[in-house]
């Protein structure tokens, strides 16, 4: 029986098992041992977070700080992956993303297809996004989208402890470059976790509830948000089919489209800012491939079109609720020619 | 289970299906206040965490009151109805209902009865886990199939445990246990079955096998014959060359939901059993380290290109009369023909109607019927 | 164990003062400083030096040192023993060289090398007792220590250490200035300056005009800094017994171009200038203002103090380098036959 | 080169100025750590105190012709620029009359018009932007200076390097502050370690590098006023590091278990604001009750503000669309 862990927790296990298991793992980061020459234990923080506590004493020599550079430590751990190693680094927040992305989108995301397809970089770049925690504009972004734009990139989002530990091995495993999401407010939710090692493929959404009226795709933390309005809508006799898409690329197509194909229904609930995101991603994709079954026209709830506000009162209605879920759902079902 | 003041009530309660489960819910109620009822028929359906099941009446009698509303989440072994006969008086089975009603509310799982937990023994390095439920009584060990676990007996341990020593392993490759099944043969998954045995220390045991477990049963008979009480083998293979090799094939290469959902419809007489929780179950199994090895070096025990290998005819030939078989089938079983029931000589057969390749989930009550019948010929 | 043992000294903040910004004074970078021990390393193990004594700081000097002994030590062994002076809080200022000294004294070293400026030689001489003292210069103002190659002073330093070269004819005794303001005393190797100054700020003497009075130990006519300025007028040589004082005004009649400090040679008005004879009190005239040692600001006194100013013979013993290596030549101490086989060389 | 230039003297106005400063600074950030206590400030802080003497050392020298960058430890260097300490502190509250009405937090804590480019939560965010602004009054010709400051942490960012170098090629009146306290969050430094000294690293981009007692303000500010003089004239860029150690940790929250006793040490013997006060006094430019009366001054100053910030109204939805764009 798998025991009751947290996302946390599930990380770190994964990146300890499969460090265990292959010693070309090594995982490097800002304060990831805690301090160059700190004893480690008690001083290691192991991450901002802690998600790579402990790592340093049971692997010495294969967790590695680095000085507050970027662009120098995000493009070695891609170097590294070209020679031999499997990096998992740790770019603090996705909001630094623009102090090292030249390495990522231009070297890592293209090394394969630039070079014949005689390269393979097994990096996982692990980043901690979203908002929830008044960390302001520049510490709670979402920025998944920009990645997911470019060819080469695998973009990977757990949202629940089971899949953080099991996308974690497949990211570790994966010979492509992984960007591999945390949000930030889901590092203390806990569910069960089988101990033994475990992947779980890219390219496979989960449908996290059944339902037939309406079909609600959605991401991350906002799985959980619309999880709460798919139990308020069930009350009032609306069922909510809803289908977490785990990763955006590769995207599991098909299980979006066979659910909309059923339901005729769609609302995609994405955190992310309102252009060019998931959201409008997925009404493209459902607008041309399965228009006939669309009895309303697609719904989609998002972050609006600011920067992250600071004060308590603005990020919480920034936020994506279920509330605006639930709007949402009720239009498109209320939804007449 | 809830006192009860006058001992002709019986308190039909939430059933315990699965090691994990703490709560269930009553998704429709199959009968009313004052219906008459037989061992066996629908009493309602339940829905866990984990899986949807219909709950079977274990005894006849008139259904006095309904105690669990549709909707509710119920503690496991909370009382749910009440069946007396008409002349019990309402003042008892009020007091009945208003303890029952206490316990529900409380929400607190009320678990009476030895719940099972879980074990693990080390048979030749490996780590076998099994789970037990049941303090007295004969120890029956269950033996899962091809690609299942434990938690396939999940029906029947919990009614069983009321008489028996109940237990239930996961074989090598299987459940928790190690994952490594080395060439794979019957010998080495054998061996499991009689670890958990010495384990238990089970001079005597009666084992239930299901599919591959049921060789894997034979096997352990064959080779300790004075130790096995009884044999009841549940659609077993090695009794006959035809087998649905695509359904095995299918199950070990399946990677996607997309893919195992057809396969696992096979196993079942009703296809709509199979719930989007089960198959997630068995991608989560098949996705663990190791698993995809076993499975694969497993079918080479099971097949010989796209023949049954194996024969269970000539071990179950080799002990005689010394055991009391008795072997089960479900008519519609689309994995291992009913038919071959008959070459298995010398056993008492049941062959059960509306049941698939999975009989012990199809119809829980009838195949432990099947097996207290054959414990009670091995006196 | 052998106990021909040199504490080698080293300052990583040497070498960036505001000097950098107000003159053309250059930066000593740290990795210049490991290189320079490593290479003393090398004549210390070539003339027999046994162990080495190291002052830890957390400039990277000591870090850079303590990797090179790593990736040597498997190649080639000629370095003698190397030990880190660790375990006393690194406070990153003047105690760091006071505590390293004291401990290299106490643990036997027979000759301490000093890496930095006047400021550091300063500070190292007032803890070296009578253990001899070889300054290396990597600092700014560069009197009182030599600009000098390392692998030379290393050898001359080890020479010393390992009893080849007798001390009594490798060293010489310096002389000191010390100077009493509010209870507090402090010695100066080369100079003391009387500066208008209100506060200790960035330490270092940049701007004559606040000078009033100075006091030299010797004032050499090609030396840097203030001394420069009596070095032109009354030269005194470090050997000779008296030093020379002096009252600066920028209207005195009589100006003279002083280097003061690197990049910057201005015009200072000097006063009556007087010997100094050892022992001989002389009083600071100003009420208040701030004295500086070695081109230090290190007191600040205010009405009532009444500083003063007194030369001592009793300095620290100084490794005459030139004087050692001579010596080696005249005895023939690196030369040596080989006997190889079949006769001669 | 130095009689040329007329060094500012710090006359006893300057300097009351400039303890006033200083203890604003020290108690706006002592308030916060207690305040944020209480779990009524919102998000995460970084406080300055224990580097008061940095930033007030260098901005006393600066005019409104000059313009400085921070890091995200902020608060010391938009007090020392005159940012005004009521709408920081209602900014750190997350209200409406906040400096950047609530949305910017701590972090982002700005006022172009004071010259003070902003906070910065990415760290080596400001170099860049000063080098422009640096341009910007080198092509006016106003004299105006630009002063990035930054963390031993960022000093290890590319962004940082990139402007130290192109400050030199374009000869720009850049000063670069790195405010060495010497822990990079918990990136500890011991000798075993070599610790990257910033300050050699000037040469190598030409320009002078300076290290300062950072906990003296006349040391900073003689420093700073030369550096920033030399700027003014022409002289171009100049990298001054500041050694210090600071009191709070990295964050507010961060227990510090990575430098227990030095905080003690360096509060009792090298706080700037007691030696900046033993000094004057000893000195006698200024006098024990002047002090005490800024003290007094400033501790009202910082209740008003605390009590105005919590009474203060919370931005409404109607905020949440606005300041995007200056027209869409």
């Amino acid at each position: 029986m798998a025991r009751n862990i947290t996302y946390r927790e599930a990380l770190n296990e994964a990146l300890a098992q499969e460090m265990e298991r292959d010693e070309t793992v090594i995982v490097m980061g800002e304060d990831n041992a805690g301090g160059a020459g700190a004893p480690g234990d008690d001083d290691a923080w192991g991450g901002v977070l802690g998600v790579t506590k402990g790592l340093y004493h049971k692997f010495p020599g294969r967790v590695l700080d680095t000085p507050i550079s970027e662009s120098a430590f995000i493009g070695a751990a891609i170097g590294a992956a070209t020679a031999g190693m499997r990096p998992v680094a740790e770019l603090m927040f996705v909001d630094f993303m623009g102090v090292c992305f030249d390495q990522i989108y231009n070297q890592a995301a293209k090394f394969r297809y630039m070079f014949g397809g005689k390269a393979i970089t097994p990096v996982v770049i692990r980043t901690m996004y979203g908002a929830g925690l008044r960390a302001a504009a520049q510490h709670s972004q979402c920025l998944y989208p920009l990645f997911t734009h470019i060819p080469g990139l695998k973009v990977v989002l757990p949202a629940t402890p089971y899949d953080a530990k099991g996308m974690m091995i497949q990211a570790i495993r994966d010979n492509d470059p992984v960007m591999f999401f945390e949000h930030k407010a889901l590092y203390d939710t806990s569910g069960p976790v089988p101990e033994e090692s475990y992947v779980v493929p890219f390219g496979e959404a989960n449908v996290v509830r059944e339902g037939g009226d309406v079909t609600i795709v959605t991401l991350g933390r906002m799985v959980h948000t619309s999880l709460d309005a798919a139990g308020q809508l069930a009350a009032d006799g609306v069922q909510c089919e809803v289908i977490d898409l785990r990763t955006t690329s590769p995207l599991d197509e098909d299980t979006v489209l066979e659910s909309v194909e059923g339901t005729g229904r769609l609302v995609v609930v994405d955190e992310a800012h309102p252009r060019c995101n998931i959201a409008t991603d997925i009404s493209a994709l459902v607008a041309r491939k399965a228009f006939g079954s669309l009895q309303a026209p697609i719904e989609m709830v998002t972050a609006p079109h600011t920067p992250v506000p600071f004060s308590n009162a603005l990020e919480d209605i920034y936020i994506p609720d279920a509330q605006r879920v639930v709007n949402a759902v009720k239009t498109v079902t209320g939804w007449s020619r | 289970m809830v006192p009860l003041t006058d001992d002709r009530i019986v308190a039909v309660t939430m059933p315990k299906w699965g090691l994990s489960m703490q709560l269930g819910k009553i998704t429709a109620w199959a009968v009313a206040e004052g219906d008459e009822v037989q061992a066996g028929d629908d009493l309602a359906d339940i829905e866990t965490e984990k899986i949807t099941g219909t709950l079977e009446a274990a005894d006849a009698g008139t259904v006095r009151r309904i105690i669990a509303r549709v909707g509710e989440d119920v503690p496991v072994s909370g009382t749910i109805a009440l069946i007396a006969p008409a002349e019990v008086g309402d003042d008892a089975l009020d007091a009945a209902v208003l303890e029952a009603r206490a316990v529900i509310d409380a929400g607190v799982p009320d678990d009476a009865g030895g719940g099972a937990e879980l074990q693990t023994a080390d048979v030749g390095g490996r780590k076998i886990s099994y789970a037990g439920a049941g303090q007295d009584g004969d120890v029956i060990l269950l033996v899962h199939g091809y690609g299942g676990d434990r938690n396939s007996w999940l029906f029947l341990q919990e009614p069983m445990a009321a008489k028996y020593r109940v237990y239930a392993l996961d074989l090598p490759g299987h459940g928790t246990s190690a994952k490594d099944v080395g060439d794979g043969t019957l010998g080495v998954l054998a061996d499991a079955v009689t670890g958990v045995l010495d384990a238990l220390g089970a001079g005597r045991a009666h084992l239930v096998g299901h599919s591959m477990g049921g060789a894997v049963a034979l096997a352990v008979a064959a080779r300790d014959p004075g130790r096995i009480a009884s044999l009841t083998l549940i659609a077993p293979t090695g009794f006959g060359a035809e087998i649905n090799a695509g359904y095995l094939r299918g199950f070990a290469d399946a990677q996607t939901r997309r893919e195992l959902k057809p396969v696992a419809g096979q196993l079942f007489a009703d296809e709509s059993l199979v719930t989007r929780q089960l198959v997630d179950d068995l991608l989560a199994y098949k996705r663990l380290d190791g698993v995809d090895e076993s499975l694969h070096t497993l079918l080479g025990t099971l097949l010989d290109g796209d023949a049954q290998r194996g024969d269970s005819a000539a071990a179950l030939a080799a002990l005689g009369d010394a055991i009391p078989v008795t072997v089960v089938w479900g008519r519609a079983d689309r994995i291992i023909p009913a038919a071959q029931a008959e070459s298995v000589t010398g056993a008492v057969r049941h062959v059960i109607d509306g049941a698939g390749h999975m009989p012990q989930m199809e119809r829980p009550a009838e195949v432990q019927a099947a097996i207290e019948e054959t414990i009670a010929r091995a006196g | 164990m052998g106990d021909a043992i040199v504490g080698v000294v080293a300052n990583p903040l040497s070498g960036r003062d505001i000097r950098r910004l107000v003159t053309q004074a250059s930066v000593f970078p740290t990795a210049e400083k490991a290189n320079m021990i490593q290479r003393m390393l090398t004549a210390f193990g070539a003339v027999g030096v046994h162990r080495v004594l190291l002052s830890t700081d957390l400039g990277g000097i000591s870090a850079a040192v303590f990797r090179a002994l790593q990736r040597r030590r498997h190649t080639d062994p000629r370095w003698p023993e190397v030990e880190f002076l660790d375990g006393q809080p690194i406070r990153q200022t003047a105690h760091d060289t006071v505590d390293a000294v004291r401990r290299m004294v106490t643990e036997g070293a027979r000759v301490i090398v000093c890496l930095g400026g006047d400021g550091t030689a300063r500070v190292a001489a007032s803890a070296a007792g009578d253990v001899p003292m070889l300054a290396l210069s990597t600092g700014t103002n560069n009197v009182f220590p030599a600009v000098r190659e390392a692998t030379i002073a290393g050898l001359a330093a080890g020479l010393v250490a390992t009893g080849a070269v007798p001390a009594g004819d490798a060293t010489s005794r310096a002389k000191l200035l010390e100077v009493r303001a509010g209870g507090r005393t402090e010695t100066a190797l080369v100079d003391v300056a009387v500066s208008t100054e209100r506060h200790v700020g960035a330490r270092a003497v940049w701007d004559p005009a606040t000078v009033t009075q100075l006091f030299c130990a010797f004032a050499e006519p090609d030396a840097i800094g203030l001394s420069s300025v009596l070095g032109q007028l009354a030269p005194v040589a470090r050997h000779e017994p008296h030093g020379v004082t002096a009252r600066l005004s920028a209207d005195a009649p009589r100006q003279v171009l002083a280097p003061i400090a690197p990049g910057l040679v201005v015009p200072v008005g000097v006063g009556e200038i007087e010997p100094m004879h050892p022992g001989s009190v002389h009083r600071v005239d100003a009420r208040a203002g701030v004295i500086a040692v070695d081109g230090e600001r290190e007191l600040t006194f205010g009405p009532g103090e009444e500083p003063a100013v007194r030369l001592r013979p009793d300095g620290p013993r100084c490794v005459d380098v030139p004087a050692v290596l001579t010596a080696s030549a005249r005895l023939g101490l690196l030369a040596s036959i080989h006997q190889t086989q079949g006769g001669e060389q | 080169m130095t009689d040329t230039v007329e060094r500012k003297t710090l006359t006893r106005e300057h300097l009351l100025d400039v303890y006033r400063t200083m203890r604003t600074i020290r108690e706006f950030e002592e308030r916060v750590h207690a305040e944020f206590a209480t779990g009524e400030i919102p998000g995460f802080v970084h406080l300055y105190a224990g580097e008061e003497a940095s930033a007030v050392g260098v901005c006393s020298n600066l005019d409104d012709r000059d313009t400085i960058a921070s890091t995200h430890r902020g608060h010391g260097h938009c007090i020392a620029r005159g940012v005004d300490v009521g709408e920081m502190m209602a900014e750190i509250y997350g209200r409406k009359t906040g400096s950047c009405h609530g949305k910017g937090g701590s972090m982002h804590i700005a006022d172009l018009s004071k010259g003070m480019l902003g906070a910065n939560g990415i760290v080596g965010g400001g170099p860049p932007l000063i080098c422009g602004t640096a341009l910007a009054a080198k092509l006016k010709g106003n004299g105006g200076v630009s002063v990035a400051f930054f963390g031993d942490g960022g000093s290890n960012q590319g962004t940082t390097l990139e402007s130290m170098n192109l400050a030199s090629v374009w000869n720009l009146p850049a000063i670069f502050v790195a405010e060495n306290n010497g822990y990079a969050e918990s990136t500890s430094s011991t000798w075993s370690v070599a610790s990257d000294n910033i300050a050699d690293r000037a040469a190598g981009f030409g320009m002078p590098g300076v290290i300062v007692d950072g906990f003296d303000f006349f040391a900073v500010h003689e420093a700073a006023s030369e550096a920033i003089a030399r700027a003014r004239e022409g002289g171009g860029p100049t990298l001054i590091e500041m050694k210090f150690t600071r009191y709070f940790g990295h964050f507010e929250g961060d227990q510090q278990t990575y430098r227990a006793s030095e905080v003690e040490h360096a509060r009792a013997e090298l706080d700037c604001l007691k030696r900046f006060a033993d000094r004057v006094t000893e000195t006698g430019e200024l006098g024990r009750p002047d002090l005490d009366a800024v003290d007094a001054e400033v501790g009202a100053l910082i209740d008003r503000v605390v009590g105005e910030a919590k009474a203060a109204p919370l931005p409404t939805e109607a905020d949440l669309l606005t300041d995007v764009y200056v027209r869409y």
